[in-house]
């Protein structure tokens, strides 16, 4: 702070506080800003505002009395944080997860990508100033919420995988309504895209916008539709494959510069429409071959893994998402550490955003759909 | 914007035909019917009971089905059961005198009804709690004083359990009503962990 | 404190209809903090439309009456939530929704969270769930509209700093 | 309205002193009059909005307060007024306090000069829509006020927006105004709407091409003038918290709002007005004719009719506006610039030039028949457009819910 007021010499900027409380800071983000009229010079996010320590209470807590916390780390798409956590555990634990399982797990992801992705769109679209699409892609996420609760019981904070495999079997029928589900959404997707994604006034506002080039993207550490939009064709679900992704058949998305340049923010809001169509692709084959079997692996009641460290990564909606855990083989791991896709996306900002305006800001911001407590955990 | 005069025109156009393709959509909302479901009074059944089985609302407990084996206590990573088992040192039969569920603490994760062997802790599709005491949020399911015998499951014989759906006696109150005066209590909430050792032995 | 003899019919009345519009129209503040804020955003959304009972969010606590406190509060933010909280004009209202705006919650035994933000405001309703359905919000905002209805005009409410000390 | 109560008060045979107190007393009745127009409008429109924006969102909006949530409006008033009115310490204390009034006082002066029927004006003034134009910029006055004194920065920056954003658009709607003006050959905006007839094809929209570009042109900006999505830079609330509003609380926040909601009324009645044939009945080709030859009731039947028509028309309108605000995202401040002066004032200019040659023509041998095409081929093209966008509507509904429901209350 004292460095940027000693810079406002000769009076010509302005210093904004942009946060903890705005409406588009998707959480409590606080970004100081320098400004000359309306150009930003010089932005200093500050974080820290939503620092839970979830990382210390897992060293307080034994292994299966934390799957509740690995929600928290990203209540937008709490069943990667779940799958991440409990793939960790299973690996030094050495148990092998029943494939349905994996299948029921795959399920549960895609389906909390397509409702994430719906918040990133929608909330984008707030950012700049439709209010309807948002709502739009509420309403659609309020019918995927119904089916998670139909799934494990709970509309956000999920809880729903288990060391080992998850605690249930879907109920009956459900199988049938999430197809059914499936094809409205395919329908959904085209409207949503005719009422603002190919509207003359957002794609102006976003095209050629904050263009990330892909050697930027890759030093600063992004990863998922972020890094995939700006052209860098990496996603986890297919090079380091888990669970059982490699069973299906998908397309990795990556931005093409669908008007403007490969790396801008519609190319970024492009490749998340995309994968939702992707998602809803993988769930309707994994519902399709679904296989027969156990749902959960046998597991002892009280968890003692061997001594050793593990890492464990997966593709959540945000990037990648890692588990990093030491165990000294007691009932509570020694060390847990979570790497989130939205830090890294932090990093990002003073590098693109001095010479964007105000109103860039928040489109940009929007576009890479951070969540707070995935920064600050 | 535009460099070319053909850029030019050609945005006058997309501007056109994109806003009518948009106006279109929202026009066409006006036609559907709205997806709300008018909450408090205007449904006809209620929202507990539209609820799937396995919705995860507020904790009930059925403690004529407990068998006071304290796991709820222990998987709780929180703390928000509490509950304690004397034994009558003559007849041998163990009682529950406690069995508290502080719901304000509660993080609904289900990890205790998993593991309660009879399910007498379940999570009900009960979610209206609101209150502006908190010490309503604490739900005694054993009064003070009071002593219920502890479940002795017959093997090969199911547990009745609580039927599904019913909601559970509700923990909101009028909002005035109170507070009860107990010197169990700091600022209105019930003090957990700190607040010593009970007299009562605890089954472990 | 000032109280009208029994028998006297105007300041019912006159509390009838000054509560009415306000417990009719609840501007709330456009201010989550975390996991809730999600609920929040559904239920002012299609599904729960909270908009029916003139419930509408307000981006500045200036025009705001009912400060949702919506996910858990760290101590770094908690000086910001108690200026928003003072920021507002009177009569205010604060809902605290969810367990950790209640008691910490599952982060009660956390370093940096505080354990539940009657700590720093004072709270009317409290709202337990993690994160409560919309219908339990829509819930609690019926309960405030009630706290709302038995606001005398005569009685000044309590106000932040009496209250807490 | 005027003359009559002239007549009223010369009969009487008052005093000169007695005379001013009576005009006094007019000005007072007219504009209680208006002013509960414009309350009860500001108020109505607030709830039909909600109610219109709920419906688009497939959500219901307001429906408890009175019969279908109708005195939603009253209870957001009420409440407001009952408010605590914060002035925070470092702000300009005066200009803080006066800048509602001004913004409300600017929307609200305006409706001295509309036209709410055949005959039905407040001030039958020859310059009317240069008054309208030259009053409402009082509102832009206001609004930099609001956001100087409020000592806050996203209120100055809301504010300096919407100076910019006022003062630019002012050109192309001027222009716009313009290309009318020359086709109608006069200010008044009676007589211009008496230069229009009761049909499409009668009304300067339609006129010929270029008053087609203008009437689009005159919209756009006029939504600018009245600070309406997509151009609600000023109080962009994802940017600018609230912009100038941000820190204005209880009853001044609702004199704002007021005056945002009667500028809508204001922005569709000088439309309807300019381009779309004001209170002329379809049908009735001389309606100052018809009504100087009929008598008592027959008479205030026929004005009463214009007065139908001119409302059916404006609402329209307002629904229009309320419409594309909850569609449309928001342009960016430079894009709002580039707009106006890369696209609007050129096309403006041109509109203007454009009518003026069309009235060339019109008058030349042949022009009568041209004219008559033009016109008709405009309506039909209008006409297409609107089946085209029925079709498309209905394709809408069929494509992801099958039943086609309509009720407009819920």
């Amino acid at each position: 702070m004292t460095q940027l007021i000693l810079e406002d010499q000769h009076g010509e900027t302005t210093m904004v506080n942009m946060g903890p409380q705005h409406p588009s800071t998707h959480g409590v983000i606080n970004l100081r800003l320098l400004l000359q009229g309306e150009v930003i010079a010089k932005i200093d996010p500050i974080v820290g505002f939503l620092h839970r320590s979830i990382e210390k209470l897992g060293e307080m807590t034994p292994y299966p009395g934390f799957l509740p916390y690995t929600d928290r780390v990203d209540y937008l798409s709490a069943m990667f944080g779940n799958q991440v956590y409990c793939m960790a555990v299973e690996e030094l634990l050495g148990v092998e997860v029943p494939r349905r399982a994996e299948y029921l797990r795959v399920i549960a992801c895609e389906l909390n990508r397509i409702i994430s992705h719906l918040i990133a769109v929608g909330t984008m679209a707030m950012d700049l100033g439709a209010f309807t699409p948002f709502l739009h892609a509420i309403r659609e996420r309020e019918t995927v919420n119904d089916f998670m609760e139909r799934i494990c019981g709970a509309r956000i904070n999920y809880s729903y995988m288990r060391i080992g495999g998850v605690p249930r079997d879907l109920e009956p029928g459900l199988d049938k309504d999430i197809l059914k589900f499936l094809d409205r959404f395919e329908k959904f997707i085209p409207e949503f895209n005719r009422l603002i994604t190919g509207n003359e006034i957002f794609v102006r506002r976003l095209i050629d916008l904050a263009v990330i080039p892909a050697a930027d993207a890759i030093s600063c550490g992004l990863s998922g539709p972020n890094l995939r939009s700006s052209g860098v064709d990496y996603d986890l679900r297919r090079d380091r494959p888990y669970s059982a992704y490699p069973e299906f058949e998908f397309r990795v998305v990556t931005g093409e510069g669908y008007r403007g340049q490969t790396g801008d923010c519609y190319a970024r809001y492009w490749v998340r429409i995309d994968e939702m169509l992707e998602s809803a692709k993988i769930v309707r084959q994994a519902l399709l071959g679904l296989p027969e079997g156990d749902v959960k692996a046998k597991v002892p009641r009280k968890i003692t893994p061997p001594k050793g460290e593990v890492y464990s990564a997966v593709e959540s909606s945000r990037g990648e998402m890692g588990c990093y855990l030491v165990s000294d083989g007691g009932e509570q791991p020694l060390r847990v550490r979570f790497r989130t896709g939205s830090f890294t996306a932090m990093t990002v900002l003073p590098k693109i955003v001095p010479g964007l305006m105000v109103a860039d800001l928040t489109a940009f911001f929007g576009s890479l759909d951070v969540v707070a407590p995935e920064i600050d955990r | 914007m535009s460099s070319t005069v053909f850029d030019y025109f050609t945005n006058i156009r997309n501007a056109f035909t994109s806003i009518f393709h948009g106006l279109a959509v929202t026009f066409s909302y006006l036609f559907r019917k709205p997806t709300t479901i008018q909450y408090p009074d205007r449904i006809d059944t209620p929202v507990q009971q539209m609820l799937p089985p396995l919705f995860r609302g507020i904790l009930e407990v059925d403690v004529g089905l407990c068998i006071g084996c304290n796991l709820c206590e222990k998987t709780c990573p929180l703390g928000c059961l509490r509950t304690a088992v004397v034994r009558d040192p003559e007849t041998n039969q163990r009682y529950i005198t406690r069995f508290d569920v502080d719901i304000s603490k509660c993080m609904v994760c289900g990890l205790c009804s998993e593991n309660c062997p009879t399910g007498a802790v379940r999570h009900s599709t009960e979610f209206e709690a609101s209150t502006a005491n908190m010490v309503n949020l604490v739900i005694r399911y054993v009064k003070p004083g009071e002593r219920i015998p502890v479940h002795k499951p017959v093997k090969g014989e199911e547990s009745p359990g609580l039927p599904q759906n019913e909601p559970i006696a509700r923990a909101h109150k009028e909002w005035d009503e109170p507070p009860p005066v107990d010197p169990d209590q700091v600022r209105g909430r019930v003090r957990w962990k700190n607040d010593g050792a009970p007299e009562e032995e605890q089954s472990s | 404190m000032y109280h009208w003899g029994e028998g006297f019919a105007m300041p019912t009345k006159l509390d009838w209809l000054l509560n009415t519009p306000r417990k009719n129209s609840i501007w709330y503040l456009l201010f989550a903090t975390a996991c809730c804020g999600i609920e929040l955003m559904q239920t002012g959304g299609p599904r729960t439309d909270l908009d029916r009972f003139g419930a509408v969010f307000r981006a500045t606590p200036r025009q705001a009456d009912l400060l949702l406190v919506a996910g858990s509060v760290t101590y770094k933010m908690a000086d910001r939530v108690r200026r928003l909280y003072d920021q507002m004009p009177e009569p205010k209202y604060v809902l605290a929704m969810g367990s950790c705006a209640n008691s910490g919650g599952l982060f009660a035994r956390s370093y940096s969270v505080v354990k539940g933000v009657d700590k720093i405001i004072p709270v009317d309703v409290y709202l337990p769930g993690c994160a409560p359905r919309p219908e339990a919000l829509n819930h609690a905002l019926l309960t405030i509209q009630k706290r709302m209805m038995k606001d005398k005009w005569s009685v000044r409410r309590t106000t932040s700093s009496e209250k807490l000390l | 309205m005027k003359e009559l109560f002239f007549e009223l008060s010369q009969s009487w045979q008052l005093e000169p002193l007695e005379m001013t107190g009576a005009i006094a007393l007019w000005l007072v009745v007219v504009s209680a009059i208006v002013l509960s127009f414009v309350a009860t409008f500001a108020g109505v429109t607030s709830w039909v909005e909600r109610r219109v924006a709920g419906r688009m969102m497939s959500r219901i909006g307001p429906n408890r307060v009175g019969p279908q949530g109708f005195l939603q409006w009253m209870a957001d008033g009420l409440k407001c007024f009952l408010k605590e009115d914060v002035i925070p310490n470092e702000v300009d204390k005066p200009l803080f306090r006066f800048a509602p009034y001004l913004v409300f006082t600017g929307t609200f002066a305006a409706f001295a000069a509309l036209p709410f029927g055949y005959g039905i004006v407040a001030a039958d003034l020859n310059i009317g829509i240069f008054y309208v134009t030259a009053i409402t910029a009082l509102v832009v006055i206001g609004i930099l006020m609001a956001g100087w004194s409020s000592n806050n920065k996203w209120s100055l920056l809301g504010g300096v927006r919407s100076a910019a954003q006022i003062v630019s658009y002012e050109i192309p709607s001027g222009l716009a105004i313009l290309s009318v003006v020359v086709l109608a050959g006069t200010l008044n905006l009676q007589a211009i709407i008496a230069g229009q007839g009761g049909f499409p094809w009668d009304w300067y929209i339609f006129n010929n091409p270029f008053t087609l570009m203008a009437f689009f042109i005159f919209f756009a900006s006029i939504l600018a003038e009245g600070n309406r999505t997509p151009f609600d830079l000023p109080e962009a609330e994802s940017e600018l918290v609230a912009g100038y509003l941000t820190e204005y609380s209880g009853m001044r926040f609702v004199f704002f709002f007021f005056g945002e909601w009667a500028n809508l009324w204001v922005m569709s009645a000088l439309i309807t007005t300019l381009f779309l044939g004001g209170w002329q009945i379809p049908g009735v080709a001389d309606l100052a004719g018809v009504v100087a030859g009929v008598q008592g009731a027959a008479k205030t039947l026929w004005i009463l009719l214009s007065v139908v028509v001119f409302f059916a028309k404006t609402l329209v309108l307002v629904f229009v506006v309320i419409w594309i605000r909850w569609t449309l995202p928001r342009l960016r401040v430079d894009q709002l610039m580039v707009m106006c002066w890369k696209y609007f004032v050129p096309f403006g200019f041109l509109c203007m030039m454009g009518s003026a040659l069309f009235v060339l023509i019109a008058q030349s041998p042949l022009g009568e028949t041209v004219h008559l095409v033009v016109r008709l081929a405009l309506t039909g093209l209008g006409g297409l457009v609107l089946l085209l966008f029925v079709r498309r509507t209905i394709l809408n509904v069929r494509e992801l819910q099958d039943p086609f429901y309509f009720k407009v209350l819920e």
